[in-house]
């Protein structure tokens, strides 16, 4: 195979310079926060992504989203597709030579994609999950015909009769909730939803400000008192 | 004899797609002489979903779980795989980290409750494997299923990410309880593979490859049963043989069961009481019960 | 002593070959911990008499740590197992003596738990100063701010002198606590 | 009234960075007894000596107060600094300024007023210190070395050349250790039986040498230079001085065993030895296993034996002897990789390092053959690196020589077999002397090396295969091959915890040995005349090894050529006229040192066996027992005057 003449000029060939100036040193800070795991012990061995099931289906595998969140590849990570591959099956977190829980770092780095907005449109688990959590919110339990409804409504409504055969096949076997199941505790329930977001928002700037000083990056201080204008 | 009795988490699939395991689960455990008490007020733990949207929420919910079955003085048993793993991570993190105690500390405050750390969280497996004992399963077995070949199904969630009695690499409880009933326990390689759980409904293609490499091993050793644990597990294996031939080629007829009806036989139960034939793929013919 | 905040002094008597160790090792691998320990070395756990414990007490310290190795790893093989012994005894008696059981601890810390040391102290510290200062006797340095003479300290938990029998004070918090590590 | 010195040390910035080093110094001046007060850079150095050997002279000191580091460090330094100004070197207290107060302490004031405290104790005590002499005590000129591997056989050979008589205890039938399993060694690929069994043979020919094998030391009394140690004989059934090791008996036996030398891939008969080159060449019966023990037919053995060697009745023999030093190197073994995701046990094919050793050796099982169990030759093979090391679930230590003997075995499958050859590794870890150039070498033989823990290994289409992330690529792989050989980690021995009680040392956080200081004092351990070398003491190549032999070799050759060890002058005294003989220390004493005599109704302390621990001190009501240098007194001074501050 003749090989072929480069015709990039000087000025085409890309230079790849990783732009420090967009690394976000606050992340590592607050991804700990959330998910309780320490990403500086990582040594980059990939036992996780040796371990994953899914690793072959990701842009990054899980230890290259490790090394990105140190260093600070905030956009980056929020925005793969990676993350949302995660089945949470803790293969990872019950082999990691470091004793890291890799399956809390990736629920952190999903819920830090919803909220920020990063969500990949090719993808449906987002919408699977924010349509979970408002038939959660409606019943306190989940009713599984109100779920598929709501997710179909979210993604593509024809899904709905793509789940036609499955549904009739569980009304025959009986295994189908026509109405559904109210927890007693409803009012509790939804209580407790606005708690979490209270207790969330009021000490969660206080906590990634005493993580972040711990981590000892000053102007990541500044980046947190930033963001947090940035999301109220 | 003392009689054994918890709280029980049923779970949101309990009275729904599930009803054929909660039906089971209670006959059987009451043929063990096992009480089971629904936990007043429990709500949904979350699953796979809720936490990915927010762990603090997912945490939250089970924590308030968790006070509510602390309250009745009993330990909690949950026989989903998924609660399981949401139930009992969070009860651990609540004892050990001190960040994750304050902050549901202040939300159960923020609703009344609280959470003192005593209560104990047990899967049905280990129920029947542990706290009641192999032996006194044996003892009740009336129809011993000899001849039956199984493969024990964990799934991801119930030896992972820890529970007090199965190595995470290669558990065996479930390997016991079938053993004592009398079944053919065969090797299982993909007994803790991961069957894709909610993927199913998002990433269809990638919940198909997994549960056909899960079924497909099951057939190549000559399994004639596939034992689960987890109603997310049964349905995912049991109820999509259809798109697995459309995309494999191969349609696979080993049914899918829970351990609490293959035990509920071999205890002599009837099988309408374990509600057996409410699954996709008929188990009678392989049971020899037609 | 020059902030107005109430710091402890905490008397230790360290075993030679195992808690001394240790922390030394705490010194070497850097470890930071609460400036009010001072310690006494021992040849072995074994040597530190109930007296010694008493002049501690009468002498200002705030707080008593005696420090040996683990059952089992003793240099002279049962010195500690003496010590074992004389803790539960030496605890009634300074619980008559209306000293808070919390003010005096037996630990074992063996020459690689240089991070035990610190836990000990740092919780130490941290009781005591919920506790307040010891009312001992005076000090011979008053200039230098020693503990101000105070109501004789009635632990809630402390026996009324001459109840007989009186078994060792239910809230044994940590002192001793040790005693089956 | 005394006439104190006081020395402060800066240790350069050690004490200076967090301790007012002058704020002490005048502190100290202010005591009372205390008439010149000092502060130095180093004062453990010469000129630091100096000072104090120029004040005892020039001022007339008749006590000093150094402080500065542990005394576990330097109080032997300046007590010889006291002796050589003409002071008893008891007449010395240090104040540990360093360990106890700079290096664990930020804020300033507190810690310059702890040292303060420190100091104030240590010149009250000195006060009331008495001079005392150093005791001497005879040397048994006799060492005793425990285990025979490298580590051993080195330390032996090297004492018995010094000319010291040895005996070197070895738990297995043979001596040889770890060592003689081995094929070939890195990084010069020399054989490990030509290199090992030369030493082994000069062991069991050496005159000084007394060799106990199928033996283990049972109990140890006594201390440095006086060790009384038994040792138990395990009954071999084989009288070792009729059998001349002609092999009749071995090759006759109708009956096999799996080798544990062969870490069970070879078989071995009931009487056996474990290999070839075995020192002493004499079998020994596996009792469990062998029929005549058990339904006491055959005996083939017996009826066979040319010499009448063979002795079923034989017991276990209980032998004492006394030791002037201990050397315990007992070695190591493999993490049992049966637990993790790896496959062992679970497929065949898989096997730990220490089983591919024995396959790829001439004298192995399979004959030096590199071969599947249907006895093809594999045409991929991989090695997974960091198998239960570095690893929080296991041990978190490295094990410092398995990145090497895993290019020594990619080097060795690839020239017998050909093979594709895929070493898993984290990072290769060549430290040594021609380490790298030998890992250099093994690339060029073109051994594919993926940088990425073995994650798992499962079965597929019939093969074995490796599921890892390549992440110098970035990608999930599984990688099909027809062998897989572990690198387990080295762990301590699993006796280690009785072998610990029985020396009287003690063991690290990772459950190996701790040495008295893991940089200055590798050999020695917290117990005087006790020393360790070897696997025992950490994981370790060979040459460490030898080199550890060697060094503990010299620490007893100065101990047995010194022939008398100064023992501490601190024991216990009695008062005679005070003790009421009610005899309450006698059962406290574990040395037996206090014996109670009749005639005169009290107590006596026999000086060469009391240690000086003082436990029986604290026990005793009248307060006729007390202990040098630890006197009530002296404690109590120190008491009041450190609280004082």
């Amino acid at each position: 195979m003749a090989v072929a003449e480069s015709t990039l000029t000087e000025r085409e060939i890309p230079r790849e310079v990783l732009p420090e100036e967009i690394r976000n040193r606050f992340f590592p800070a607050e991804v700990e926060d959330i998910s309780g795991q320490s990403v500086w012990a990582c040594m980059q061995c990939g036992t996780c992504s040796g371990s994953c099931q899914f690793a072959q289906e990701m842009d990054h595998t899980p230890r290259r989203i490790m090394e990105m969140v140190r260093t600070g590849l905030r956009e980056q990570v929020l925005a793969s597709r990676a993350i949302w591959y995660c089945a949470s099956c803790y293969s990872c977190t019950v082999r990691c030579p470091r004793g890291i829980q890799v399956t809390r770092v990736m629920m952190a780095l999903k819920s830090l994609a919803l909220r920020a907005g990063h969500v990949n449109p090719r993808d449906d688990a987002p919408a699977f999950y924010e349509s979970f959590l408002r038939v959660l919110r409606l019943f306190g339990r989940v009713h599984e015909p109100t779920l598929v409804a709501a997710y179909a409504l979210r993604t593509r409504p024809t899904r709905v009769l793509g789940m036609m055969p499955m549904a009739l096949g569980l009304v025959r076997r009986g295994r189908m909730a026509p109405l559904p199941d109210r927890a007693p505790g409803l009012a509790e329930v939804r209580r407790l939803m606005e708690a979490v977001e209270k207790v969330r928002g009021s000490e969660s700037a206080g906590a990634r400000e005493v993580a972040l000083r711990s981590a000892g990056c000053p102007q990541a201080v500044r980046a947190a008192r930033r963001e947090e204008v940035a999301l109220r | 004899m003392s009689r054994l009795r918890y709280a029980f988490y049923p779970g949101c699939t309990a009275h729904a797609s599930a009803r054929d395991y909660t039906r089971s689960t209670y006959a059987t455990f009451r043929a063990l002489g096992i009480e089971l008490e629904e936990v007043p007020g429990w709500s949904c733990c979350g699953s796979t979903a809720v936490s990915n949207v927010d762990p603090l929420l997912g945490m939250a919910l089970c924590a308030r779980n968790l006070a509510l079955a602390e309250s009745t003085g009993l330990d909690l048993a949950v026989t989903c795989n998924a609660c399981y793993a949401n139930l009992a991570p969070t009860l651990e993190a609540y004892r050990e980290e001190r960040r994750v105690r304050d902050r549901l500390q202040r939300v159960l405050d923020a609703v009344d409750r609280h959470l003192e750390g005593e209560v104990e969280v047990r899967h049905g497996v280990h129920i029947l494997t542990r706290d009641l004992g192999l032996d006194r399963v044996e003892e009740g077995v009336r129809r011993p299923l000899d001849g039956v070949k199984a493969v024990p199904y964990y799934g991801c969630l119930l030896s992972r990410p820890r529970n007090p009695y199965d190595d995470p690499e290669n558990p065996t409880s479930l390997d016991e309880l079938l053993a004592t009933l009398g079944v053919e326990v065969l090797p299982f390689e993909r007994k803790t593979k991961c069957c894709g759980g909610s993927f199913m409904n998002t990433k269809e293609e990638v919940a198909l490859r997994l549960t056909f490499e899960i079924l497909e091993e099951a057939r190549e050793r000559g399994a004639h049963l596939i034992v689960c644990a987890c109603p997310l597990c049964q349905l995912n294996l049991d109820a999509y043989r259809a798109k697995l031939r459309a995309r494999y080629g191969t349609y696979h007829d080993t049914p899918v069961l829970y351990f609490t009806q293959v035990v509920g036989l071999a205890l002599g139960l009837d099988r309408r009481d374990l509600a057996i034939g409410q699954s996709f793929v008929p188990a009678d013919r392989v049971l020899g019960l037609r | 002593m020059t902030g107005e905040e109430f710091e402890p002094k905490i008397l230790g008597f360290f075993c030679n070959w195992c808690s001394y160790a240790g922390a030394d090792l705490a010194g070497v691998s850097r470890l930071k911990y609460p400036a009010n320990l001072r310690i006494v070395r021992v040849m072995c756990s074994g040597r530190v008499e109930p007296t010694m414990v008493l002049k501690a007490f009468a002498c200002g310290a705030d707080g008593v740590l005696v420090a040996g190795c683990h059952p089992g790893d003793c240099h002279y093989q049962q010195g500690n197992y003496k010590t074992l012994r004389r803790v539960p005894l030496l605890e009634r008696t300074l619980a008559q003596f209306g000293i808070h059981p919390a003010r005096f601890r037996l630990a074992w810390i063996s020459a690689n738990e240089g991070q035990k040391l610190v836990q000990v102290v740092t919780e130490m510290v941290d009781e005591i100063k919920k506790l307040g200062p010891f009312p001992g006797t005076r000090s011979r340095f008053p200039e230098l701010g020693a503990a101000a003479p105070g109501p004789a300290e009635r632990p809630a938990a402390a026996p009324v002198p001459g109840e007989r029998g009186a078994a060792a004070p239910a809230a044994t918090v940590a002192a001793g606590g040790e005693a089956h590590d | 009234m005394a006439r104190i010195g006081v020395y402060v040390c800066h240790c350069g910035t050690n004490i200076a960075a967090t301790v007012d080093v002058a704020a002490v110094r005048d502190f100290a001046a202010a005591l009372p007894g205390v008439v010149v007060a000092r502060d130095y850079q180093y004062m453990c150095s010469d000129p630091g000596q100096d000072l104090i050997r120029k004040d005892i002279a020039e001022m007339g000191l008749d006590r000093v107060v150094v402080a500065s580091c542990s005394p576990r460090m330097h109080e032997p330094t300046f007590r010889r600094a006291l002796e050589s100004a003409g002071l008893n070197g008891y007449l010395l207290e240090m104040a540990n300024i360093r360990e106890h107060v700079s290096w664990v302490t930020t804020d300033v004031p507190a810690a310059t007023r702890k040292a303060k405290a420190l100091v104030a104790g240590a010149v009250r005590r000195v006060a009331l210190h008495q001079p005392l002499e150093e005791r001497y005590a005879d040397v048994t000129p006799q060492a005793l070395v425990v285990g025979g591997g490298i580590a051993g056989i080195e330390a032996a050979l090297k004492i018995a050349d010094g000319g010291f008589r040895v005996h070197l205890v070895e738990k297995e039938p043979s001596i040889g250790g770890q060592m003689a399993k081995l094929d070939k060694t890195f990084p010069t690929l020399d054989c490990s039986a030509c290199i090992l069994t030369p030493k082994m043979v000069a062991v069991a020919q050496h005159p000084n040498i007394v060799l106990h094998t199928y033996s283990e030391v049972e109990r140890v009394d006594g201390f440095v230079g006086n060790f009384r140690v038994t040792i138990r004989h395990k009954a071999r059934s084989v009288d070792m001085q009729k059998c001349t090791g002609c092999g009749t008996c071995w090759s006759k036996c109708p009956y096999t065993a799996p080798n544990e030398f062969d870490e069970g891939l070879g078989k071995r008969k009931l009487i056996y030895i474990p290999f070839p080159q075995a020192v002493p060449n004499k079998p020994v019966i596996d009792r469990e296993r062998c029929v005549k023990f058990q339904s006491g037919k055959c005996g083939a053995c017996q009826k066979l034996c040319p010499t009448g060697a063979i002795d079923f009745n034989q017991q276990d023999e209980l032998v004492e002897e006394n030791f002037g030093a201990i050397i315990v190197a007992t070695g190591y073994s493999l993490f049992d990789p049966g637990r993790g995701p790896w496959g062992y046990g679970r497929y065949p094919n898989v096997l730990t390092a220490l089983q591919f050793e024995r396959m790829v050796n001439a004298s192995g099982p399979t004959g030096g053959h590199v071969q599947l169990q249907d006895g093809s030759t594999p045409r991929a093979v991989a090695i997974l690196h960091c198998i239960g090391s570095r690893d929080t679930n296991y041990h978190e230590y490295c094990s410092n020589v398995c990145c090497m003997y895993s290019l020594k075995l990619a080097h060795l499958v690839k020239e017998k077999t050909g093979a594709e050859v895929y070493n898993f590794y984290i990072d290769i870890r060549a430290f040594g002397k021609a380490y790298e150039e030998f890992y250099n070498r093994v690339q060029n033989e073109g051994v594919y090396f993926i940088r990425g823990k073995g994650a798992e290994v499962g079965s597929r289409d019939g093969r074995l295969v490796v599921r890892c992330e390549d992440t110098l690529l970035g990608k999930y792989r599984e990688i099909p091959v027809d062998m897989v050989i572990l690198s387990p980690a080295m762990e301590p021995r699993p006796d280690a915890a009785r072998i610990s009680q029985v020396f009287g040392i003690q063991r690290s956080a990772d459950g190996f040995f701790l040495e008295a200081h893991a940089k200055l004092e590798p050999l020695k351990t917290a117990t005087d005349g006790v020393f360790i070398a070897g696997a025992c003491q950490g994981p370790k190549d060979i040459p460490y090894s030898v080199a550890q032999g060697a060094g503990a070799a010299a620490e007893v050759l100065r101990l047995l050529s010194a022939g008398r060890v100064t023992i501490s002058p601190v024991v216990a005294q009695v008062a005679d006229e005070i003790c009421s003989g009610c005899r309450a220390c006698l059962p406290i004493c574990p040395y037996h040192a206090l014996t109670y005599d009749e005639g005169v109704k009290v107590v006596l302390v026999n000086e060469a066996l009391c240690k000086g621990c003082g436990t029986c001190v604290a026990a005793c009501p009248s307060g006729a027992l007390s202990v040098s240098h630890f006197r009530t007194p002296q404690v109590l001074a120190q008491i009041e005057e450190v609280l004082a501050v």
